[in-house]
């Protein structure tokens, strides 16, 4: 098994990492990045649920929406893959592999969100509701991508010996929103969705 | 308007039919389309929004989706070949279609399939063409007054509601179609397809509102057979 | 340079101010019960924007003069602060431009609640409009005082059905009446329904003083009150498409007497 | 070219932001000559669009594409990607002390994002049927119901969709930037207190920018999604569309208006606000005194910020949303004048007793102060539902922001490119060409925007490519006089041109300081090496507004990074 291509090292928005000119990558400023960021998809969200809110009040064409089981399930992988960052977070030795660890789970929670709407594909069709859920989730899961690229990248950066935690703190801060912002989505959606 | 007006449909009828130096050759199918029923009111066209039409009209204009006549006559239905005669020569002449007075001239105009198509508009204001075509590409093009002609064509047969956006009132038909032997009846119900080889042909009359209706009517040379239509009409 | 800036700004803000205070270009004459408020707030905020306007300008024109380099030379003389600092300008601009906003709140808001929050008078006559790519229809409930009912699939310009109106199985649609004029009754209110067939509209007739989008989905009232017999432009304001500019229709004020025969006249629509 | 230097990066949004608005220009240009003379061919735009305008006269939807188009490209690729995007990367890390963005690569990544939405909007002109012509406000469901309402709502359309979400999201990453690196990277001594005003310009409109921004862009994929997915965000149910009932159901066209201005009022002010920092910083300099309140003026900031969120119900005041809601748009509306007119005293109080010199920037600056009285006041009359109800949808909103908001900000812009231009390309840009430009530009903006508030007050209805409406016959003259304006002061545009050419190529050297200004800056080289202070960090120890004191060598200024 070749493992030569290493994943290219893409900066993404979700864990910004300093590289300015000889600058220590110890400053404060990536985790400042992440909060930056959490301000802005929070207000995303926020725009989406007013959205929804406004969408859904006297339509008549609103039915509320059946969840599929399976969210539940995909809400323990996340939460599950919050608490190995944690781990490695408090137990250095341990970082590269909770890294790993989270970044598989997190591949798992997308893929059982894919399986969710093929479920929900299956069970509705069209209507608004639905509609609303796709929007969401499936922007929940591009930001969750987006955290897993952060995390394979952090990765990549502890194997060139890189001896930091400021990206990985930043990440876990990330990673940490993803799980908060599914836990409010999924309680958004049952309640009105 | 209405010699102009005439004009036009003759000009359709004599490009759609085959050309009048060939008229000796070949059958002849004639009739006339009436109706059954209560066909609806016409109604008068509200053209106030735009002065400059109105000013075109010296007498209020009516609705033309259902203009019948004495006998119970039914003007612009469209009589066709709708089998028989595959295979014959497509037409090349232009069809012009107007606006005029905020009104389409002809109402309904009759091409074939990949017949030039000009149309034209000769009003002081501008119009938009709106074909509503489905089984064709549908088109929707501003022509400002002085505007050159829109030079198009269709690939598909389909009867095609035509309409302006700016005029609501505007109305009117494509009708496209594979054969090149086809008439528009008269204000007299009267339709005549001309120069038709011997054969067997199925003839089919097509009006906006009172449907379809077709008959076989076999020619067997120079001969002219009758072929009359009776359509129902309902007042909604 | 500071002389000139001085001249032309104070020259722009004498021309501008003249223009509108000639009323070369002014609004026509207001036809409506409730326009006359509309016109006054407009004049109050005129007259105070103008001289906030002219203020501004003349103050900027006048210390860049007095306070300028001249002929190229480096000014020389000793750089002084606006006495008091920044304090008066706080004060200056909250004082007076917080009085201003709390008079026209105060003023404006009601004038704003009479047009559009009151419901319109009982016995108001009530008329349907249809908004469209790219005219208006309107609709009056003829003989028997009853409005048919809407069925958007029903809706065509080919049949000039353009209220979508079923009249084979809805009897009280048959005699309501569809023109494309809107003809109303001076001195006597006027309610109206504001239908868009397709996509956003605006109702606006200057000589009234009265806008309001057409909003798809929603029917939105409007009531008012003409006074004066004539004929005026209504024409629309919210972008609609390739049309919107030749989206217009004509509103007619008559007599009562006029308007009573005039709807007699009229034809029912099926 | 990739460059993550954000020198470079600045410089490449100006670059853009220069070809975005020569181009917005010159549709400007076709617009309002086709307004004068609208039956008169305009040579050579037959062979350019021979759908749009067979035979040189354009037919009504390639006017209104032209509006769309003009519309969108000035207010997203000029006015917010010149003055805070190309302006705030070039100057914001070297006015704080830092060597570069907090995140050069996500700041690189940011303009060629913002590139690529470019293209895409400029591609919606080619590709498919027709260019959109639902305005820069795209209202739904014009805007999202496709083909069906008529041309230019087919691919172009959803293209122009697709540009805008793009560009939301380029301009989150350069906001995220501009927090982080404003908050974390400032040099020694810069404390918040002693950032030059235009960092702090830049630092809340990025704060504005953000917020609205994340609106934005769920708000276009909701759009898309309706065009492309035939879901119903924003149709409603029962549409006749061309005598064609549309599949839709239960959407709110509202909530699209209630979003896009939730986004599209504070973009106002990312457009200006920039301005207001620049002018706030280029008139002391040249005013040779310190700005009077700069604590006010930053103060001031933060309230217009603030309540930009709250008041964007005022441009829907006659939208078919509660009429009581339109009362409460309308304070925080009006109360948004006080820091506005705050600001503006601050600025003429700076001026007296000034000992003010006249350059091209200086002059720019100064006819800002006036344009935006000019566009200010005119809110007065939009900002109260009373007199909206009339003026509403009329050209004395055009006047009102064109003023406030598009030639205000120019003039920033300008003011920003004759102060800095010798600080980016270590070449001066001639005078004598740059007060010519300002004069004609001065006198030309208020002969095409002042008579727009009468045509307003006459009831000339905006976004009308041709005027057939009686009441407007009577106005036709003074559209060909605002048409004539237009095109003179777009030629003075070329000088404008021609200078930035001539200068980059064979303009005097410039020295480190020219202008005699204090902020960190104007202590390094001309144009400023690779991590801009060669290697040491400068340590602030003044305030950005020491004019008018006794500084070193005999000098009436203290520059931030020097001791007294």
């Amino acid at each position: 098994m070749t493992t030569a291509l290493a994943p290219p090292p893409p900066a993404p928005p979700a864990v910004p990492v300093a590289t300015g000119l000889g600058r220590p990558a110890s400053s404060r400023v990536a985790e400042t990045g992440v909060w930056i960021g959490i301000g802005a998809i929070s207000m995303t969200f926020a725009a989406l649920t007013s959205a929804l809110v406004v969408r859904a009040s006297d339509a008549p064409d609103w039915h509320h929406l059946h969840l599929p089981a399976l969210l539940y399930i995909n809400t323990l992988v996340l939460l599950g893959s919050s608490l190995t960052l944690e781990t490695g977070r408090r137990h250095p030795g341990r970082a590269p592999l909770a890294l790993s660890l989270t970044t598989i789970l997190g591949g798992l929670f997308v893929m059982g969100q894919v399986i969710a709407w093929r479920q929900l594909m299956t069970q509705e069709i069209g209507g608004p509701s639905s509609a609303f859920f796709y929007v969401l989730t499936a922007l929940h899961a591009a930001h969750v991508l987006g955290g897993m690229s952060g995390l394979v990248y952090v990765r990549h950066r502890m194997r060139a010996g890189v001896v930091s935690f400021v990206p990985y703190n930043a990440a876990s801060l990330y990673w940490h929103f993803m799980a908060v912002l599914w836990l409010y989505l999924l309680t958004l959606l049952t309640l009105r969705g | 308007m209405i010699a102009r007006f005439t004009s036009v449909v003759a000009l359709v009828a004599m490009v759609s039919g085959p050309a009048p130096g060939h008229r000796a050759a070949g059958g002849t199918i004639s009739g006339k389309v009436t109706y059954t029923g209560t066909p609806p009111k016409a109604r008068p066209i509200d053209m106030s929004k735009e002065p400059s039409c109105v000013a075109q009209h010296a007498t209020p204009v009516t609705t033309q989706d259902a203009v019948t006549g004495a006998g119970n006559s039914v003007d612009y239905v469209v009589v066709y070949i709708s089998a028989g005669d595959e295979g014959a020569a497509a037409a090349t002449d232009t069809v012009r279609y107007e606006q005029k007075g905020c009104q389409y001239i002809p109402h309904v105009a009759v091409m074939q399939v990949h017949q030039p198509l000009a149309v034209l508009n000769d009003d002081p204001t501008s119009h938009n063409i709106h074909p509503l075509a489905k089984v064709n590409a549908e088109w929707n093009k501003s022509q400002p007054k002085g505007a050159p002609p829109i030079h198009t064509a269709w690939d598909q047969p389909e009867f095609i509601a035509v309409k302006c956006n700016v005029h609501p009132w505007m109305h009117g038909y494509f009708v496209v179609l594979k054969t090149p032997h086809s008439s528009i009846t008269d204000s007299t119900g009267a339709f005549k397809l001309e120069g038709l080889p011997a054969g067997k042909y199925t003839v089919t009359a097509w009006h906006e509102r009172f449907g379809t209706q077709s008959q076989e009517v076999t020619i067997a040379g120079s001969e002219t057979k009758t072929a009359n239509f009776v359509l129902t009409a309902r007042p909604y | 340079m500071g002389r000139l800036f001085a001249v032309v700004v104070t020259a722009i803000a004498l021309v501008s101010v003249t223009l509108f205070a000639l009323h070369t270009w002014w609004l026509p004459p207001d036809i409506s019960t409730h326009g006359g408020r509309i016109d006054s707030q407009l004049n109050e905020t005129m007259i105070v924007a103008g001289i906030l306007f002219v203020a501004a300008q003349l103050a900027l024109g006048v210390f860049v003069w007095r306070f300028g380099e001249r002929g190229g030379t480096r000014a020389t003389w000793p750089v002084r602060i606006f006495p008091g600092g920044a304090t008066p300008m706080v004060v200056i601009a909250t004082v007076l431009v917080g009085i201003e906003i709390l008079v026209l709140t105060l003023v404006g808001s009601k004038v704003w609640a009479s047009v559009y929050q009151s419901p319109p008078p009982p016995g108001a006559l009530q008329i349907d409009v249809l908004a469209e790519q790219f005219a208006f229809y309107f609709r009056y409930a003829g003989a028997d005082g009853k409005f048919g009912v809407i069925h958007p699939e029903k809706m065509s310009d080919a049949d000039q059905n353009f209220f979508g109106l079923d009249p084979a199985t809805d009897t009280t649609a048959r005699d309501d009446i569809v023109v494309a004029t809107l003809v109303v009754p001076a001195n006597q209110p006027v309610a109206l329904r504001l239908h868009a067939k397709d996509v956003n509209h605006s109702f606006y007739v200057r000589e009234a003083r009265i806008q309001q989008d057409f909003v798809p989905g929603m029917v939105i009232p409007l009531h008012f009150t003409a006074t004066t017999p004539g004929r005026y432009e209504l024409v629309c304001t919210q972008l609609c498409g390739l049309g919107h500019y030749n989206m217009r229709a004509y509103v007619e004020v008559k007599s009562p007497a006029e308007f009573g025969q005039w709807l007699k006249a009229q034809q029912p629509a099926f | 070219m990739f460059s993550v230097d954000h020198k470079v990066i600045g410089r490449q949004y100006l670059d853009l932001a220069l070809v975005a608005v020569f181009t917005g220009m010159v549709l400007s240009w076709l617009m309002r000559f086709h307004l004068g003379w609208p039956d008169t061919p305009i040579p050579g735009l037959g062979k350019i669009a021979p759908g749009g305008a067979a035979g040189g006269v354009m037919t009504p939807e390639y006017y209104l594409a032209l509006m769309t188009m003009h519309g969108t490209i000035m207010v997203f690729f000029v006015l917010t990607t010149a003055p805070f995007a190309g302006f705030g990367n070039f100057l914001l890390p070297i006015q704080v002390g830092a060597e570069d963005m907090a995140f050069p690569r996500i700041n690189m990544m940011s303009f060629w994002v913002t590139l690529v939405a470019f293209l895409v909007l400029v591609a919606a002109f080619f590709v498919g049927d027709q260019p959109p012509l639902s305005g820069w406000t795209a209202y739904a469901p014009l805007s999202a119901v496709g083909k069906d309402a008529g041309p230019g709502q087919g691919w172009g359309q959803t293209l122009w969709a697709i540009s805008i979400g793009i560009f939301c999201i380029a301009q989150l990453l350069g906001s995220l930037n501009f927090i982080a690196t404003t908050l974390d990277l400032r040099t020694r001594g810069m404390s918040l207190a002693r950032m030059p005003m235009a960092t702090w310009a830049w630092f809340i409109t990025a704060v504005i920018a953000l917020v609205a921004f994340a609106v934005l862009m769920p708000a276009c994929i909701l759009l898309i999604l309706d065009r492309v997915a035939g879901t119903s965000f924003f149709i409603p149910g029962g549409l006749v569309i061309s005598d064609q009932l549309q599949p839709h159901t239960g959407g709110s066209p509202l909530l699209w208006q209630h979003l896009f201005w939730f986004f599209g009022h504070p973009e106002v002010y990312v457009a200006i606000l920039p301005g207001f920092g620049i002018v706030s910083q280029i008139l002391p300099v040249f005013a040779r005194k310190p700005l009077l309140g700069p604590k006010v003026f930053i103060a001031c900031l933060a309230a217009i910020a603030f309540l930009s969120y709250t008041v964007w119900g005022h441009h829907m005041f006659l939208s078919g949303m509660n009429p009581f809601s339109a009362t409460l748009f309308s304070v925080p509306t009006l109360v948004i004048t006080i820091p506005a007119a705050i600001v503006t005293l601050l600025w003429i109080g700076t001026i007296y007793g000034a000992r003010l010199r006249f350059t091209s920037a200086s002059l720019f600056a100064l006819g800002f102060v006036s344009v935006f009285v000019s566009g200010g006041i005119s809110g007065f009359f939009l900002a109260q539902p009373s007199t909206d109800i009339y003026l509403h949808g009329t050209y004395f909103v055009v006047a009102h922001f064109h003023f406030v908001m598009g030639v205000a900000a120019m003039f920033g812009i300008f003011a920003g490119t004759y102060f800095w231009f010798p600080k980016m390309f270590g070449r001066m840009m001639s005078e004598t060409l740059g007060k010519w430009h300002f004069w004609l530009t001065f006198i030309g903006v208020y002969c095409i925007f002042m008579p727009m508030h009468y045509l307003g007050l006459a009831g000339n209805v905006r976004r009308y490519s041709a005027f057939t409406d009686d009441y407007l016959q009577p106005l036709i003259p003074l559209h060909r006089f605002i048409t004539i304006a237009a095109l003179v002061t777009g030629a003075a545009q070329l000088i404008f041109l021609y200078n930035l050419i001539r200068s980059r190529l064979r303009g005097p050297q410039a020295p480190d300081n020219p202008w005699e200004a204090t902020t960190l800056e104007w202590s390094t080289s001309s144009p400023p090496p690779h991590d801009n202070f060669g290697g040491r960090r400068p340590v602030v120890t003044q305030g950005p507004n020491e004019y008018a004191v006794a500084g070193p060598g005999g000098r009436d200024y203290i520059m931030q990074a020097e001791s007294r």
